[in-house]
């Protein structure tokens, strides 16, 4: 079983996580259809080091990991800042 | 072998304090405040965990009422806590839970998935030869069951 | 005793013809390049070469022939799908399975076994309704029958199974069906070499090669070669090819694993599959009981096997059939599985002039390997989608036009 | 004493003073404990053991190794039993797999005649023209299928795996394995060494039996490994695969251990390889190891005159080791370099003929060795028939090489290259932190096993504290241990080279004669290596044969994939203990003592009705609802709580209605889609302070909404905390005309209109208890979900029931409901949506507030407004409507094709009609035309759309000061 190391909730079994897919930001108001399209279905599917989201479920908490989808190697823990973004509001 | 015995309904008072000034609220109310996510401290037969950001578990023999101002805001929690005791608690842990027990010292806290379910764990300075669990209400019976059966297998075990 | 075998045992093997001719050297050009030497890529040079005239074509495989999933599924050949172009579509491919054997001239034990999918909620049982009726509808045999049903079929099914999730009913397709993966491969390989055809093994395509919007040839580990077209047929490894022309798609790969028993007396003949406990068994010509469960959790490019698989197989097969506790696990495998958002292959023309695909099969590729090669030789002969596959076309997501086969999404396999 | 045991030995396993008894085809037999079946059997001079899967060919015993796969058995409780391993228990009775009457007189045994009529593939060529014949044939080529028979009565007797934890795993405890358990455990490892065995020591208990060094530091290896602390030793234990980080999962006696260890040393040793000659599958032939194993371990001569092929100094052991036993050893046959000049001489000296130079090219008997034919053989293999000489002997030892058992180095990401000195591939390359030592990477001698393993060792140790690995310090051998070539053509072929699969030297030569000449292809076309052992004595000379027709050497050749199983494995196994996570409300038991049946709901049961009849008990429980009170256990409900300054900006961009603006106390319909906008969840948000919001999700998909509210926040940086309540808190809903009269004395405060809206929310008292009150109306009626704790939830819900007694009260189950919010007009996600409805579809535009600039799917739906091809429609069916209903997902039909489908169904009692919601094809949702759904049997059932609530429309039903709701 694949194990994953975190820093923040130690060394973790896979099956106490949900893969969330991969790190992706949305067209905002008034985008294409084309724009829309491409968020909602497209995907990285290409071998890469991807920014995934990773849910923990005993620790009810989300990580972004940086995952090379070739070698199943986990290379970096991404701070989730690092993929925020603002939405706008009324 | 050693004895292992399963204590199915250990009655603490659970609540979870979440949002900004929780630690304070802790320290006013005189309860321990761990310093570190993920790690717990004991308070008389139960135990405060740091479980996120500005998250608290609160496990106490007596219930206890923080003051009514927000935040943090306080959940009053129903979570069915287990005891499972003797030598071979952590031997007998392997069945149901991926993770090296052996390796939690006293006070350690983890959460983690058991017998497939979230729980969590602390190893009480007070109960060094066991391991308290505690889960959601909704899967209480469904872990007594599992635990029980464990316990019924390793005395078998010890008989044959 | 059959005579074909009375005439090679008397006369020796020497006087058997090669399946494949030996491997030359790559021409300059070809009319058509097919990426991907599985039962798609295969079929399609076949159907090329057959009903189009196209011979000049060549079938490049980066490892060797059937390798791929072809050689790695469960072998499950159905057509009760839920929306009317998949119903068609596979429906089609069926009726060429059948008829395979004799056009190819190499017995793919392709054997009718019947074939129920297990409902265990009423949720479950609404979608085999559902099925049921468009299948019917498409006159395709599907049916939905009560657990009694599944119990004569299935001897020894604990139709309680365990007590979590009992059996309400199923999704009867007297149809499903069951062949040899690899011999279809071969089949449609030596059929397509017998007309020209050349096959490719252990040529890898590192880049495809464009000018003023349309393909002109294909880059590969053993030179460069000039085609008009390109085909690619390759399954998991879809998203590399399309990434060498910069086209954007909804694939994602996840491995899909499956498993064998040792060889015991064959007990069971029907193919069962069960959506909730996610298990698919159906028992081998050899005798061996052949396995199979949902896609993994996460996304991977790997065919590597992982011990959850079998012993969350093996946790719910027992439930179904407990007597199958005592069979052993022989060895276990995995594919790629090239997943699209609504559950269906996607097909035809894209927006590069000159590249076709054939990707998306999840993991029902294999069922499709007739028509797939058939239309898709239509399609690149024609220059235009065949009609049976232009639901599944390429921009259909650009469009927000999916094809509802998710609605099965609780059912897979 | 049996005629075949030998004088009692220093390291066997069997307890000669204790006799077992069981019965083999049904004669008595005899064995002492620690006897496999095929010890035992061969004791009492039984050497034909099975049939062959093909041929129905006589095989024996030939590796004790838990090789022999041509020697299964049937007990009452299991099938496919390996002889070779499986210790005889007292009573047992053992029958031959794949025979049909006896082993002796096997009705099947003919198939090896008609052979050549049966060649490589032979069910590709054939069978299939006429097409319509081909299921005879099927018929009979299943029923020759398979070699065990199961029975349809075996339970599962499923035992508990668990984890297991080391720094360092060793596989394997010969001499390397020891001594790489020992140096581990001293640089203070704590150590897990495995061996299949039931006995540690490896070949130092039967190959160097005897060598008084080798005895001596055996003894001291297996004591002080034993008497180490740091070493746990596991004894009759497989390791099954090699799997992601480390993860070894290890078959004990007692249940599955998964073993995650630091550090792996794999001193898996290496598997004897056979010769492939004529009739080299007579029982009588054995690998020179099995015939030592059979010897050490069990005290049993498998033979009273032997020939042995040796290609290497093992086999000249073996040959001493048998003529030590007393077995008259005819001859030693011995060609390559690797056995000398001198080695020959030694033997010579000790009275056993020496043949240099030659080779055994075929041996005789029919269901039993009763002779060999020896011939003279060149460099190349090249066998000098004419030349041969006939030697009366029943055994025959075949030493002529080894492979290593280097799969789970393989797995772990390991590499092989061919050594052509040792004939074998060995490792090339492989993981810092997972090792090979011992035969298995090329050391032979003890002396360089030993070393190779101290070796291997520190190169870990390192790797695991982090410092710079050290190189390798070779150990492999330089002296040849195998035959590049032990493979001898015969006119009348049966020379084998997959004993599984009864396959031939000329069917891997036809193979890749028509074209199947890749190592992949070869394999899938022969089936070489695919049958229970899994190529382990095959796979290495199939890639020789392969190599020599490519002329290419063996690596070029390439290699098939290693995969888990290493040793086929129970599904009881690796099922283990059972465990299915189920919730339970507070309620669950009382449910139970009531007579509820229940329905799946994910990890719940709910009840769907009370009662024994459905249809009376649903449509009881529905009139109840409608004309007094019901009480229905709405706790599986997802109940998430939001707070912080944030909270409404989350919820505001998570679901489609604007959620900032709802005023306190009160709650809003909450609707979610994804990125495409089709509709995953939906439920009720309420406010109850500024920055606290209380919300509601589906029984199914609660946690992924709670995962995808935790999820946006962190995405969307927001100060907010979400906290999923789900279990924590029980719910219950009392609904009907009366409920407001049963809940009003229980609960502190005013319920009229004024105090506690419709969809009001707060949290109040009830019983005495913390409770919160949302006034909801899924159902139509006026009603109250009141959420609590558990155990003020069993409270409330008794209270309810004796409040409620006066007024009918009673439970009532998803059923009822179901009926109920269908006469609402209220849908249930997943049931009247499907994997892509979008909002617009579900004729909900109301609930999609586009005015917001930004929420999940709002650009998708954006797009989507007023394109949809499909909407939910209502329909009803004529009062008189006779004969069955249609059912949920008949189809609706419209010009003779499909038009949609109906996705719930009803009889309304309120109505006295049927009523039912249908996805249809837009044209025809937007006509006036009839609704026409095909039943069952084909009946055509014609019904009409409405446009308006079937029941209760402007919703009187609901307001709480509504005299005729709460009369």
């Amino acid at each position: 079983m694949k194990v994953i190391d975190c820093p923040v909730i130690g060394t973790r079994p896979l099956s106490e996580f949900v893969y969330g897919g991969e790190v992706r930001r949305p067209p905002m108001d008034a985008a294409e259809l084309s724009a829309v399209a491409d968020h909602a279905f497209n995907r990285s599917g290409a071998p890469t080091l991807l920014r995934e989201w990773w849910f923990h479920r005993p620790t009810s908490r989300w990580f972004v990991l940086e995952r090379d989808t070739l070698s199943d190697r986990i290379e970096r823990v991404v701070p989730p800042e690092e993929v925020a973004y603002a939405i706008p509001t009324l | 072998m050693n004895d292992l015995t399963l204590e199915a309904d250990v009655r603490f008072a659970v609540c979870e304090l979440v949002g900004s000034g929780a630690p304070d609220v802790l320290r006013d109310a005189g309860l321990p405040v761990p310093e570190t996510e993920q790690t717990a401290l004991p308070c008389g037969a139960g135990l405060v965990a740091f479980t996120g950001r500005n998250d608290y578990l609160v496990v106490t023999a007596d219930p206890w009422t923080p003051p009514a101002a927000t935040p943090p805001w306080c959940l009053t929690r129903s979570d069915r806590v287990l005891c499972l005791s003797g030598g071979g608690w952590a031997h007998a842990m392997r069945q149901l839970c991926p993770h090296d027990l052996r390796q939690l010292p006293e006070g350690g806290w983890l959460a983690a998935a058991v017998a497939g379910v979230t729980a969590w764990l602390y190893r009480h300075p007070d109960r060094p030869d066991g391991i308290l669990l505690g889960c959601d209400p909704s899967y209480g019976a469904y872990l007594d069951a599992m635990l029980t059966a464990v316990v019924r297998d390793h005395d078998r075990l010890a008989e044959d | 005793m059959p005579l074909r075998l009375l005439k090679q045992g008397l006369l020796g093997g020497e006087r058997e013809p090669r399946f494949f001719p030996e491997q030359g050297e790559l021409r300059d050009r070809y009319d058509v390049v097919i990426i991907g030497g599985g039962g798609h890529g295969l079929a399609c040079a076949h159907y090329l070469a057959k009903e189009h005239g196209i011979t000049n074509v060549a079938v490049l495989e980066q490892g060797y022939l059937g390798g791929g999933n072809t050689g790695r599924n469960t072998t499950i050949i159905r057509s009760n799908y839920l929306t009317p172009e998949g119903v068609r579509f596979y429906d089609a491919s069926l009726q060429l399975f059948k008829g395979l054997s004799e056009e190819l001239d190499i017995n793919l034990f392709y054997s009718t076994r019947g074939h129920y999918t297990l409902a265990h909620s009423d949720e479950a049982l609404r979608t085999m309704r559902w099925r049921a009726e468009v299948n019917r509808h498409h006159g395709v045999d599907s049916r939905v029958v009560g657990p009694e049903a599944v119990a004569a079929d299935v001897p020894g099914i604990d139709l309680e199974c365990g007590g979590n999730h009992p059996v309400m009913g199923a999704l009867y397709h007297a149809p499903g069906a069951v062949a040899r993966h690899d011999a279809v491969a071969w089949g449609y390989g030596r059929a397509a070499a017998s007309r020209g055809v050349e096959i490719h093994q252990q040529t890898r395509v590192t880049g495809i090669r464009t000018a003023g919007g349309r393909v002109t040839g294909v880059n590969t580990d053993r030179g460069a070669v000039d085609c008009d077209a390109v085909v690619s047929m390759v399954a998991g490894s879809t998203p590399r090819i399309t990434a060498m022309v910069d086209l954007p798609t909804p694939i994602e790969i996840y491995p899909l694993q499956a498993c064998v028993t040792e060889p015991v007396k064959p007990f069971l003949d029907t193919i069962v599959v069960s959506g909730s406990l996610h298990v698919y068994v159906s028992q081998s010509s050899r005798g061996e009981l052949v396995m199979g469960a949902a896609v993994d959790p996460y996304s991977l490019h790997s065919t590597r096997s992982s011990f959850e698989f079998v012993e969350g197989l093996a946790d719910r097969l027992i439930d179904l059939l407990p007597f199958t506790a005592r069979l052993r696990v022989n060895r276990q495998w995995a594919g790629m599985s090239d997943l699209t958002p609504d559950f269906a292959p996607i097909m035809g023309t894209t927006p590069l002039d000159g590249f076709y695909l054939d990707a998306g099969w999840g993991t029902w590729g294999f069922k499709a390997t007739p028509i797939s090669g058939q239309t898709m030789a239509a399609t690149v002969a024609a220059g235009r989608n065949h009609e049976l596959i232009e639901p599944f076309r390429f921009d259909r997501f650009a469009d927000f036009q999916l094809v509802g086969e998710k609605g099965a999404a609780s059912v897979g396999h | 004493m049996p005629f075949r045991r030998s004088e009692a030995g220093p390291r066997e396993w069997i307890d000669r003073s204790r006799t077992l008894s069981f019965t083999f085809e049904g004669r008595p037999c005899t064995a002492h404990p620690g006897d496999t079946i095929t010890s035992a059997l061969l004791a009492s001079g039984v050497s034909l053991l099975g049939r062959s899967f093909k041929y129905h060919r006589p095989r024996g015993a030939v590796s004790l190794a838990n090789h022999d796969v041509n020697a299964l058995f049937a007990t009452d409780a299991d099938t496919n039993v390996r002889g070779d391993v499986t210790p005889v228990t007292d009573g047992m009775v053992a029958d031959p797999v794949n025979v049909r009457g006896s082993l002796e007189k096997d009705a099947d045994r003919h198939m090896d005649r008609f052979g050549r009529f049966l060649p490589v593939g032979f069910y590709y060529k054939a069978f299939h023209r006429p097409r319509a014949l081909f299921p005879f044939w099927e018929r009979i080529i299943r029923r020759r299928a398979g070699l065990g028979r199961v029975d349809t009565a075996w339970t599962p007797r499923r035992r508990a795996k668990r984890y297991g934890y080391c720094d360092v795993l060793v596989i394997g405890a010969g001499p390397a394995g020891l001594r790489a358990a020992l140096d581990a455990a001293d640089a203070g490892f704590d150590v897990l060494l495995a061996d299949e065995n039931p006995r540690i020591g490896g070949s130092l208990d039967y190959q160097w039996l005897g060598d008084a060094i080798a005895d001596t530091q055996r003894d001291d290896l297996v004591a002080r490994v034993l008497g180490h602390p740091g070493v746990t030793v596991q004894t009759s234990t497989v390791a099954l695969g090699s799997y992601t980080d480390h993860w070894i999962p290890l078959a004990a006696p007692e249940g599955i251990i998964k073993v995650r260890a630091r550090g792996v040393v794999l001193a898996t040793g290496v598997l004897e390889q056979p010769a492939v000659f004529h009739n080299n599958d007579l029982p009588g032939v054995m690998l020179a190891s099995g015939a030592q194993r059979l010897l050490h371990r069990f005290g049993v001569l498998p033979f009273e005159r032997a020939v042995v092929q040796a290609a290497n100094g093992e086999g000249l052991v073996a040959a001493e080791q048998m003529a030590a036993a007393g077995v008259t050893v005819a001859a030693v046959v011995a060609h390559g370099p690797g056995v000398t000049e001198a080695d020959a001489r030694r033997l010579t000296d000790a009275g056993i003929p020496v043949y240099r130079g030659w080779t055994v090219y075929a041996a005789h008997g029919s269901d039993a060795v009763s002779g060999v034919t020896i011939a003279p053989v060149d460099e190349a293999g090249n066998c000098d028939a004419d030349s041969g000489e006939t030697i009366h002997c029943d055994g025959v030892l075949m030493s002529v090489g080894w492979a290593p058992a280097g799969h789970l180095l393989y797995q772990s990401g390991g590499t092989f290259r061919y050594d052509d000195t040792l004939a074998m591939p060995v490792p090339a390359d492989w993981p810092s932190t997972v090792v090979p030592a011992g035969r298995v990477n090329g050391a032979f001698t003890l002396g360089q096993q030993l070393a190779d393993a101290g070796d291997a060792v520190r190169r870990l140790t390192a790797a695991l504290r982090g410092e710079p690995v050290p190189p390798v310090v070779p150990q492999r051998d330089t002296v040849p241990h195998g035959s590049q070539w032990p493979i001898v053509p015969h006119p009348k072929d049966r020379n084998f080279v997959d004993f599984d699969e009864d396959l031939q030297l000329k069917d891997l030569e036809q193979a890749a004669r028509e074209g199947f000449d890749n190592i992949e292809l070869l394999k899938r076309f022969s089936t070489v290596g695919m049958g229970p052992s899994q190529g382990k004595h095959a796979n290495l000379n199939a890639i020789r044969i392969l190599a020599r027709l490519r002329d290419q050497g063996i690596d070029a050749t390439g290699t098939t994939t290693a995969r888990p199983m290493y040793y086929p494995v129970r599904l009881e196994d690796l099922a283990g203990r059972r465990m299915r996570p189920e919730r339970e409300t507070p309620m669950q038991d009382w449910h139970r003592e009531r007579g509820a049946t229940f329905m799946e709901a994910g990890e719940w049961r709910r009840p769907a009705y009370y009662g024994a009849d459905a249809a009376s008990a649903i449509a009881d429980e529905v009139a109840m609802v409608r004309n007094g009170v019901g009480l229905i256990d709405v706790s599986t409900l997802g109940k998430l709580e939001v707070f912080g300054p944030d909270a409404a900006t989350l919820l505001d961009g998570a679901y489609t209605m604007r959620k900032g603006n709802i005023r306190l106390g009160l709650t809003r319909y909450a609707l979610m889609v994804d990125d495409a906008g089709i509709i995953v969840d939906d439920g009720v948000a309420g406010r109850l302070a500024d920055d606290h919001f209380y919300l509601s999700a589906t029984s199914g998909h609660a946690e992924a909404t709670y995962q995808t509210l935790t999820r946006k926040a962190l995405e969307w940086g927001l100060d907010v905390h979400v906290v999923n309540r789900t279990g924590q808190l029980g719910a219950l809903n009392v609904v009907g005309p009366m409920s407001r009269r049963v809940l009003e004395p229980l609960v502190d405060m005013d319920l009229s209109e004024a105090s506690l809206p419709r969809l009001g929310i707060c949290d109040t008292r009830v019983c005495g208890h913390w409770a919160r009150l949302v006034r909801v109306g899924f159902v139509g009626e006026l009603g109250y979900e009141i959420h609590a704790t558990p155990a003020a939830l069993t409270t409330i819900w008794h209270a309810l029931l004796d409040a409620g007694a006066a007024h009918g009260i009673r439970p009532f189950g998803v059923e009822a409901q179901r009926v109920l919010r269908l006469e609402k007009g209220h849908i249930i996600v997943g049931q009247d949506t499907d994997g892509l409805t979008n909002p617009f579809e579900a004729a909900m535009p109301w609930a999609v507030h586009l005015k917001k600039p930004f929420f999940i799917g709002r650009p998708a739906l954006a797009h989507l407004k007023g394109q949809e091809q499909r909407r939910l429609v209502r329909f009803v069916l004529p009062p008189d409507h006779a004969g069955p209903l249609p059912r949920e997902c008949h189809l609706v039909i419209r010009n003779g094709d499909i038009a949609g489908r109906v996705t719930s169904i009803a009889r309304s009692p309120t109505r006295g009609q049927p009523i039912g919601l249908a996805m249809v094809d837009r044209a025809l949702a937007d006509s006036d035309e009839p609704l026409t759904i095909r039943a069952d049997d084909d009946v055509l059932v014609r019904g009409e759309m409405i446009a308006e609530t079937f029941y209760d429309p402007d919703g009187v039903r609901q307001d709480a000061d509504n005299p005729e709701a709460t009369p």
